[in-house]
């Protein structure tokens, strides 16, 4: 156990499955000089320049050499620097990784991690602030990844990196600096994390927003509502069976995300429990606007523990 | 802007301005920015005025400075997300990029887009990006835009030596030659792309072969010699205007700054960030126009961005309601249930 | 009023649209020669290459340049060729296309028309086959068209060039050859078409899949099942008035599509549906695989009328 | 495939055979391809073979068989959508490759690929690809992993003249450059892109000097001698084998039939056609190795593709339960309800 924050949680994940594995490399922009949130600090110095590899500004490079290395048995973890410049590379991922074992028919593998940092980030604006996992989960082939806390950013990424499937992971840009108590504990892919019991509605929920949504259950026990909390934690596959078995139970669902409600994968939750269960679902996620710079405007890009509170109270 | 008199003399005060006016925004915003980021999992201070990675182009001022006093403010640009000084030296106004980059309503943008999107469509200025090299196609397309309509402005675009590696590079200089469009391409060449020194990842014999290997020809410069860029830019520009074709400028200059401000960039060896500010473009071009024209401008400069922080500071925020317009015209809304 | 393939109807739009408005434009690989499927045929003839412009492979820029065009005041309509190869233009797409006009606070908009035909491809396995208008959707600042008859791409089309916006045109790969009257009517853009009233289920769909809708509806009528099918055209913004008065009625919703189903739109309706009116949802997509080469596998990967029909019977 | 002997008798009929082997499959792959794509509006026949856009190198012949004779079998290939003859030529199976092809259970895919994304992993054959010049940077990659685990094999990218446009190109071969890979990058210039002369989108003086302002340096060849390809690939290899990083090899040869089997490519004009008709890569080895054997050769390919057709024909289709298969072992399934 060592008290560490999100960005040195994973760093240690990293660093461990690069002790564990010589094939697992890293690269990407800057992380030479440890990534600019600190997320491979120290890594260079440990394990070398063939192995901690900068490359040029050329995300669709960094991807498609991700998949060729994978291809020649290597397990790169890539750094997109931030999700939304991923989206330089999307024909690598979408038509190059999670689609070359399919279409070799079997031949290959595409065993990679590529870390793309999502969410609102402050001050940032439309460009850096988006949360795209609805996007990875509707792709056969990927696996997509989502972790909360400092714990679960160490555990996950080692189990992503072990798993051999392309996985696209998420960290939250405004995670880097949380603490937290990280322990060797393996973190399963695919299992939600229960977070608070309760009885008259589930909430599932993941990444910043877990914050938020615990500070709202809080005070909804203060009212009187007993409200469960779910941190899905992996996007794909997402734990239906712990979803649908709070519902079940709560017999109402509330989806919480940052990423813009509209065609976000609270939809998929949603549809899921309401078609499978018939018990009332609600979602509640960002508006379908961009990301304003001024503060007044992010602001209402984001959730609050004020948002989720009324949405739980308005759900009756 | 061109317009300046050709006069010698007054062609070098107002170059010495555009870069006086530069260098004082840039440390004006610079302090208002200070613990105004989260980057390296900072904390972000919540009084700060300037929030968000703001990207300073302290020491590069001789090439915006340069290049746009041969621009027409009817000419277009595009920018980086280091764009200050590309957005000054168009024409655009100090105080409305104040007011954006400390998020007020008042601002270009209305609050929405910040230092890494800063437009003024009024004079041509076509937007920063924070994307790196997605200003090359854009102004591919501006520049094929006049074409189409048989219009004589011309569209220049800046980017920086990072931008060489990105895929876009190549597609727009080719389009663009194809093409023949009017356009100038400029690549600002600081040596550094965030913390990585660019050469160490840039092969090949660098940015003027890469560009004259997809057709497009140009000269390169030294990009602290502010007379040179104008001369450089004054050529070129005269080529395209001509129906020439596109070219290519590559300016050789340095980042005074980190990759964004709160950025100490200690990646850097202390001796070549000791020789780039011995390299100062202030001090050279002063060398030229005098010290006392010099100081009189610096202070100007100063005055002005001074007022400008002040008006900046009381200038109102964007409604909240604002973040719901500007999308579309078509599904607009907040779609929230 | 003429008869038309649905590859004719829109290139009649498109020329009526470029004789209406010399700021209207059409480029990308190959449209000198009519398009790799016709759907540009004559128009160079008709408008010269300063307006008809033959492109590099270029994805990036193409969708760049359009982006450059628009802001400096045209209306450009630009070919993806598939909307599997728009993955090489995505950044160019969503944080340069749909976010400019809001980042620069309303100075300039990219008024311009993105064709990328979607769908399953004869033959052509898992890079030229994808579905991906949930993807669009989610993004701010895009309007998103899916047209299902050759009227349709006719109307909208024009309507799509009209709005100003950046849209993202769906035509299908597989309707290039289907013929239909196309007159001169307009069509409007986020207005569904009802194909078909009925009682008992609403069934909404979109492109291609209507044929197929249309089908098992006609054979459910036949065992004593009403089925009401809504073409939505427009993916967003979607008809919600029209699917929600309708679900209200019949008290069932079945969303149909051949994008794959896990993350689709159809969750994004089957949610808002469930949220909204608490009736019973249910939705039919693709699997979430890749889609195959042989026919076999192919078949795995498409909507049959008959399994349309057997969702809508097993939806008691 | 080297290990071939250097006699050079032996060396220009294992030349000729592989070139004919290619031709081959390439006629036998076009008749049972005939009204097997739905491109350019046509409907598809249902009882068709050969099923999609079937892109045929006919008569590029020369370029795969000369490079590949210089690559041993634990080397790596990547290719483009046109990527029979790079598959063959790499030592894959035919009758695996037409079985593929037909979309049968017994092809190298298991017919989940067909012809855009034929593979042989067994030889070191990486994968056509449906995206024009998404191979560069999987070949970077593979040849990045070759350096990393300090092996000995090289990789060899085969792209089209049309995917120099692309930002990839630029991207891939720089990152090659500076990492000093083992990567020889052909570029098989049959001087179309679709419908498009590539030449009429293409800017500056070409391929290979792309290709040396980004730090690789090369050799441009006659794509049609495979002699001369031969000679040009070995030494290339040879340098690259030592240690002299990425070489480039620019080939410049014909694509005699149509982009996919079924076009019949109107837009080309018929004097172009039929120069390069007479420029056939086939007889003019076949002069150099004497028409007798040549003739012995071209039969045995006629006879092996013959059976092949025949296995292919009557190999059995993938269980639809296969489409289940092969796509992620966490999260897979069919996710239908
Ligand atoms: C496509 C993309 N990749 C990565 C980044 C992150 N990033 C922002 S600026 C920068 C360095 C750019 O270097 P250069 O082009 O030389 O411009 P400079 O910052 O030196 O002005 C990087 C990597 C980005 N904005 N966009
Ligand atoms: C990124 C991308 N854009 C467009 C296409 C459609 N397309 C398939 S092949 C082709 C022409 C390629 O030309 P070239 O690279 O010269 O290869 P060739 O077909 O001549 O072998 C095009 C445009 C594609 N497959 N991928
Ligand atoms: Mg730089
Ligand atoms: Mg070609």
């Amino acid at each position: 156990m060592a008290r560490l924050n999100y960005a040195q949680a994973a760093c240690s994940g990293l660093e461990q499955a690069m002790t564990a594995d010589p094939r697992v490399i890293a690269m990407g922009e800057d992380v030479g000089r440890g990534g600019i949130f600190g997320q491979y600090r120290g890594l260079l110095q440990k394990f070398g320049p063939q192995r901690v590899i900068d490359t040029p500004i050329s995300e669709s490079t960094i991807m498609g050499a991700a998949v060729g290395m994978a291809l020649a048995g290597l397990k790169p973890v890539v750094e997109m620097r931030v999700v939304d410049f991923a989206l330089c590379a999307m024909d690598e991922i979408v038509n190059q990784a999670a689609k070359a074992r399919y279409m070799f028919g079997g031949q290959g593998r595409v065993g990679l991690v590529a870390r793309m940092p999502g969410g609102i980030w402050s001050g940032s604006a439309a460009q850096h602030s988006q949360s795209l996992e609805a996007w990875f989960a509707h792709i056969p082939g990927l696996v997509v990844v989502a972790p909360g806390t400092p714990q679960d950013n160490h555990g996950l990424l080692a189990a992503s990196i072990a798993c051999g499937d392309p996985v696209i992971y998420l960290e939250h840009k405004e995670l880097w600096g949380v603490e937290g108590e990280v322990g060797s504990e393996k973190v399963e892919l695919g299992k939600a994390k229960l977070l608070r019991s309760g009885k008259d509605l589930t909430l599932v929920t993941w990444s910043r927003t877990v914050g938020a949504a615990l500070e709202a259950a809080q005070k909804a026990e203060s009212i009187g509502r007993s409200v469960e909390v779910l941190d899905l934690r992996t996007i794909w596959p997402w734990d239906r069976d712990a979803v649908l078995d709070s519902s079940r139970r709560t017999g109402r669902l509330l989806v919480v995300h940052e990423a813009v409600r509209s065609a976000g994968f609270g939809a998929e939750i949603a549809a899921e429990v309401a078609e499978t269960l018939g018990v009332r679902v609600k979602r509640l996620g960002g508006p379908r606007i961009p990301v304003g710079y001024s503060r007044p405007l992010e602001e209402e890009a984001r959730l609050s523990a004020a948002g989720i509170f009324e949405a739980i109270t308005a759900f009756q | 802007m061109k317009g300046a008199s050709q006069n010698p003399t007054e062609r070098g005060l107002a170059l010495y301005r555009s870069m006086a006016r530069i260098r004082a925004f840039e440390d004006a915003a610079e302090e208002a920015s200070k613990g105004g980021v989260s980057a390296f999992g900072a904390a972000l201070s919540q009084d700060v005025m300037v929030r968000g990675p703001l990207h300073l182009s302290t020491g590069q001022e001789a090439v915006p400075a340069g290049v746009c006093a041969n621009l027409f403010r009817t000419d277009m640009i595009t920018s980086t997300h280091r764009g200050h000084g590309h957005t000054l030296a168009k024409g655009a106004s100090m105080e409305k990029m104040m007011c954006e980059l400390f998020g007020r309503a008042t601002g270009f943008n209305g609050g929405k887009g910040g230092s890494m999107h800063i437009a003024d469509f009024s004079v041509g200025m076509l937007g920063a990006n924070g994307v790196v090299a997605a200003g090359i196609p854009i102004a591919v397309g501006a520049a094929h835009a006049v074409r189409i309509r048989s219009g004589k402005e011309i569209v220049a675009c800046f980017f920086g030596d990072g931008a060489i590696n990105r895929g876009p590079f190549l597609e727009g200089l080719n389009w663009a030659a194809i093409h023949k469009l009017p356009l100038l391409f400029v690549c600002e060449d600081n040596r550094w792309s965030a913390t990585t020194a660019t050469s160490a990842m840039t092969a090949g014999p660098g940015a003027l072969a890469r560009a004259q290997s997809v057709g497009v020809d140009g000269l390169a410069v030294d990009g602290n010699d502010v007379f040179a860029v104008d001369a450089a830019a004054g050529s070129l520009l005269a080529t395209i205007r001509a129906g020439g074709g596109p070219k290519f400028l590559h300016a050789v200059t340095y980042r005074f700054k980190g990759h964004v401000s709160v950025d100490p960039a200690t990646y850097r060896d202390g001796q070549e960030v000791a020789r780039a500010l011995e390299n100062d473009p202030m001090p050279f071009a002063e060398a030229k126009i005098g010290a006392i024209e010099a100081k009189r401008i610096r202070d100007e400069a100063h005055a002005e961005v001074k007022r400008v922080v002040e008006v900046a500071t009381a200038a109102p925020w964007p409604k909240s309601d604002s973040a719901y317009t500007d999308i579309q015209d078509t599904g607009a809304g907040r779609w929230l249930a």
